[in-house]
């Protein structure tokens, strides 16, 4: 039993860290929202690295690495806010990967792996799906339909309408194809591994908003003291920390399942993106009401961690959609047991 | 108890809602669009539609007739908001000088003052801005450090103002400066009247997570402010500023619970249309808005029942704006799982309501302080002393 | 518009108040709870000033007054404990007053108005209702089944078990009765009234239970200072006086609708017990936090009230079913102006 | 990353479920029924139970082999507890003696301590008692009143203690007191081993909202403890009290944690059996109590994972507390509404455990602490420092 990472995945942390410290300053992030343009130039950085196929097998151009890994990536990168098209671009892979012919996966994935095209993942009601994250860059999208049937389409197969989210570090788009596209084999197979990758982002988003405010209210003086000796502040921060890291602990079970006990990966996934929505709400809307007036202004850049953890609290259903999944899971699991 | 209107005060509200009917707003410009003074076309729609209300004499009925006012009684001011909420009117242009600049003045001021300036603040004229908070002052209004210095029969003011809103439209400003560095912390206070029009004063917007820029920071840097301006005396800011915000939360908290009626509305709606009022979670949540919805309008006419009975506002005010800011950011989160990631969508009005509500529990006291206030003045728990 | 009380208002609240303050002495409760037994010397007295008969109409022996002034003794009640069954009467009369023909309510009201009958009102499915308060001391039951019917029993028709529940200021009991009784012609016309009792008299728990809590933690010390000075105690003291003027402000407009717009009783009613019982529940759990380790004793006597709010919380449904009513009559409203 | 447990833990589980398996605890008996002895017939159910552990080993396997214990690594301690609480058998008579004072001992003892007392501690032939809290301290253990004052070879000792549990039944209190009054506040404080066999101290039980006693207040006047009774030597107590505390809450949270999750499992099937887990409302609050469950056991486990890499327990075993005391009561509250009024009914385990759950926020830690400590040790945030 040991929840820490290995040696190997404390250097694959400790190296993003730094190179989104670096690359992604708080600055270039605005810069690029602001102008409502990913960050190509850093993205071609990352695809050079391999980001985009870490967790892709070797077979079809990836590094064959883990979910644990993709799970710190995907935190670096929430905690960062690069506007790259990583994550979308990640879960369309796993779901390619994970549900897809083995023609598919040749088909696919490796272009996806390389970064030389980017993946965009959506959920869709009969062909249209409302609200895809990347899904104005995107070459390759991926359609889940309520039924749990997926299909594959190069992005000129279908109506791409880009939107202008709330959180312009990434792009959105409406994407509708009544028809066209290859189905997977297996639409959902892939599912709980991108739902482990949108919950890992968000501890990411946590963990940044908590950082920023620790770091404010330690400043930040009111009636002579640091507003962060005030329990109303102090205990808003700890309740913060509790959130992330009922998140956190979530995200790293469901990563662990994915690669070493799959049969448990459903619950996990769900569970994790029902911590990680609520957890990045939660934090980030504490994150401004701690900064105070500041924290409501354009300039302090705490909204854009508030913005991203809004877009990401749906993604693939929010909170309270997988707590209905749990439920069933739950009612599944009473059933067997009476049975027996 | 009675919760009907006496025939007095539904005469009054038939009569705002039969003008209302009549006399719609032009209809909202879009964002933007500067005109040659430097006026948004918003702004000039608002400043229109109060020149309309003077004109009919609906800009300020609670005033005293004698200054133009209809002499309306609290709860006539109360049906006032709701019906201009109902409405959905814009707000007056000079909303801060209708609600804060003039009763102040009505208290403090001197006959000169009164005569000199609430004509032009209630036709729309001169607007007015709060020049109060400060970058370093937060919710702590007594370690303001914008300086005011005598010099003859003038002062010379120096520091920065943060949070007022519409300083860009403003002829004046009401604004709080320590004149006196010796005296005790609140006591060398003085509240001025402060001209914008004068160089050395430089109104940056502010832009917030909106995008919008309803707020402004203020320079000020050796700007003059004749010794008649001074409001209540030298020395007596802190009282004369207790007054203005005294007045901040009493009226608008009725056109605010009106809107956030509205939107709940409007929400509940969309959830029918979708289906989910038969979701038991969504249902849920809903009828618990409802239910904080309610108790607001409540807890508002209760407070008007003891400012009738008793005088003066009391500290219970301080639950109502708790209450209605939080529910405001529940109602709009739920927005978001009600109508779906669309409601995220830039320029959508749910996504502008979710993040325009993340303001509600800090500005005009954040949650912070009024739970302060509440447990202190209300609850009589002792205050916090705590040492550096 | 006015929210006050008038001065007769005014005078019962005082006169109650006072009262209970003398007869109905913590100590006294206890040691009737400690029994068990309903404190009958006191029960007498408020017969004898007519405090069972307030709201029953003078017609059949009772005082003739507005459910007002029954909140007002309600509220009293709650906040004294007392351990009189003047609830679960108050509640039984005003269902038959209101949905029973002119022969039952001449049957009767005018033995619950005197309080000769203890009246008691439950619940039922198909002739059973698992927990009746007051069911043990009541000669006159009302039992309100699930389809809306209700029916009225002599405690002898009925097969009536005792139950020990938490709150034993109060008694309890299982009542069973296949057939029998008499049918009222509307079971529900009096149930928003009796809805209104008991959130009133949570409201007066509520309001206690605060009294209580602030009186210790500006007495008791920690570090050095009183620990109501702390934060995380005087924001929770305010977060209970929120609470709790919600559920006057609803509980007191229901209160007004049953007698001046009736039409709006159920959707009032619904709301004031919806608030009612959540404030029962938050305050008084946190009026033992509040008073930490010693709340948490028997001797402290805050345990009473956090026992009778749970016990009234569910009374006649808890607030998540009322607020599944409300959303009912949102979604009815939502049609009508549609339809309109 | 490895959540799974290595061939020997495994082996570790099995012996320890199928000894569980083969030796069950006699049935337990009813409340009440002191016998002469005074000893309450549960307590002496609790000792044979511990005598059987101890018999065969299992009595406190974290304990070095030296000692009679098993030299169990962290990992498989938790595994003990994990099982302790799945196999719903009693908690061991003196489990603040196998918990708390063996442990301390071994830190700090003699040993002739060692000696004298590890022993019969093991056997439950000698329980032991935990006299920290006082009446007017609370949180706040710099502030004990109880006074040590040395004559001769001997200590005399009065004063007051509360929250001991199992005191009527014990040999041995763990007793900080206050040996020196000029020192500053916490280096003044001494920590003592005390015979509770003598007059000087008596045992009041303390009546808690469920009705039972399982704490009492000790009333100390004059009591004697031979000076080789001191643990760490005088002046102190302050840093050996703290190793008690640290111990407070390793092992036994394991076990806590199993036993929210049977509580769940038994809400979940009472739910599925009245047709409730088709209520959205219901479905959502189940759901949301199991996502807390599964994170309490998550960072349970970090927290060992953390000691294990970087030695001591970290003060983030605080949020593991936090969040168990907090889903437990919601956990009891929710089952109120899922079992209905009959769960509030007397004796009805659920009503129990409802008014149990109250305690969870306040012993050991109130919850108001517990976020001190999180603020300021793990996050760094400045302590607030007030003036009276």
């Amino acid at each position: 039993m040991d929840f820490g990472f290995t040696d190997d995945q404390r250097d694959i942390q400790r190296t993003a860290r730094d190179l989104l410290g670096e690359r992604a300053r708080p600055e270039r992030v605005r810069e690029h929202a602001e102008s409502g343009r990913m960050d190509t130039e850093l993205w071609r950085e990352l695809c050079e690295l391999g980001w985009p196929g870490i967790a892709i097998s070797e077979e079809h151009g990836g590094g064959g690495l883990g979910l644990i890994e993709l799970g710190i990536l995907c935190e670096e990168l929430g905690r960062s806010l690069a506007p790259v098209p990583f994550l979308p671009s990640a879960m369309a892979a796993a779901v390619i990967e994970h549900g897809g012919s083995p023609e598919q996966r040749g088909r696919w994935l490796p272009s996806l792996a390389s970064g030389e095209s980017i993946g965009a993942l959506g959920t869709a009601l009969d062909g249209t799906a409302e609200f895809v994250i990347g899904g104005a860059d995107a070459q390759v999208i991926v359609l889940i339909e309520d039924d749990g049937s997926a299909r594959v389409l190069a992005a000129d197969e279908a109506e791409v309408s880009p939107l202008a989210s709330i959180d312009p570090t990434r792009s959105a788009a409406r994407v509708s194809a009544e028809d066209g596209g290859e189905l997977l084999a297996d639409g959902c197979a892939g599912l709980g591994r991108a739902l482990v990758a949108v919950s890992s982002e968000l501890v990411g988003v946590c963990d940044r908003a908590l950082a920023m405010t620790v770091e404010y209210v330690k400043e930040r003086k009111q009636f002579g003291v640091p507003v962060g000796a005030y329990q109303a502040v102090s205990h808003r921060c700890a309740q913060m920390l509790l959130e992330t890291e009922k998140a956190r602990s979530t995200a790293a079970f469901a990563a662990w399942t994915a690669d070493s006990d799959p049969e448990r990966l459903a619950e996990a996934a769900a569970m994790a993106k029902a911590a990680a929505s609520d957890a990045g709400r939660e934090v980030t809307a504490s994150a401004i009401q701690a900064h105070g007036g500041i924290g409501f202004t354009w300039e302090a850049d705490v909204h854009w961690l508030y913005k991203r953890a809004q877009v990401d609290a749906v993604l693939l259903g929010g909170a309270g959609r997988h707590r209905a999944r749990l439920a069933e899971i739950l009612a599944d699991k009473v059933r067997a047991s009476a049975a027996a | 108890m009675d919760l009907t209107f006496s025939p007095k005060e539904i005469a009054f509200r038939d009569e705002l809602r039969g003008w209302l009917a009549e006399n719609p707003p032009a209809p909202e410009p879009a964002e933007g669009g500067e005109d040659e003074g430097g006026e948004g076309a918003q702004f000039k729609w608002r400043r229109d539609w109060q020149r309309r209300l003077y004109d009919a004499g609906w800009a300020a009925p609670a005033w005293p007739t004698e200054y133009g006012g209809r002499g309306a009684s609290l709860t006539e001011s109360a049906i006032y908001f709701e019906e201009i909420g109902r409405a959905r009117v814009p707000m007056a242009a000079n909303v801060l000088g209708l609600l804060l600049g003039g009763p102040t003045l009505m208290v403090w001021g001197t006959d000169e003052q009164k005569e000199r300036h609430l004509p032009p603040i209630l036709s729309a004229e001169e607007i007015w801005c709060q020049g109060f908070s400060e970058p370093d002052a937060g919710s702590d209004l007594a370690s303001l450090k914008t300086r005011a210095v005598k010099e003859g029969d003038e002062w010379v003011v120096s520091g920065q103002k943060v949070w007022t809103s519409g300083a860009q439209y403003s002829k004046w400003c009401m604004l709080v400066a320590r004149s006196d560095n010796e005296a005790a912390k609140h006591k060398g206070l003085t509240y001025f009247l402060m001209d914008m029009e004068q160089d050395a004063v430089q109104v940056r917007p502010l832009r917030q997570i909106t995008g919008e820029a309803e707020f402004n920071e203020l320079f000020i840097e050796e700007a003059r402010i004749p010794d008649a301006n001074v409001v209540g005396g030298v020395g007596n800011g802190w009282k004369v500023a207790l007054t203005t915000l005294m007045n901040e939360r009493a009226g608008l908290g009725f056109a605010l619970q009106i809107r956030l009626r509205q939107l709940l509305d409007d929400l509940i709606a969309k959830a029918a249309e979708r289906g989910l009022l038969d979701d038991a979670r969504i249902a849920d949540a809903l009828a618990e808005l409802h239910v904080r919805c309610e108790s607001i309008r409540l807890l508002a006419w209760k407070g008007l029942t003891d400012v009738e009975r008793y005088g003066q506002p009391g500290p219970e005010g301080s639950l109502v704006k708790w209450l209605w800011s939080d529910t405001n950011q529940r109602l709009t989160q739920l927005a978001v799982d009600i109508v779906g990631p669309e409601a995220l969508t830039a320029g959508e009005s749910w996504s502008y309501e979710l993040l325009r509500a993340r303001g509600n529990t800090i500005e005009g006291g954040t949650t912070e302080v009024l739970k302060n206030i509440v447990a202190e003045r209300v609850l009589g728990l002792p205050r916090l002393k705590v040492a550096a």
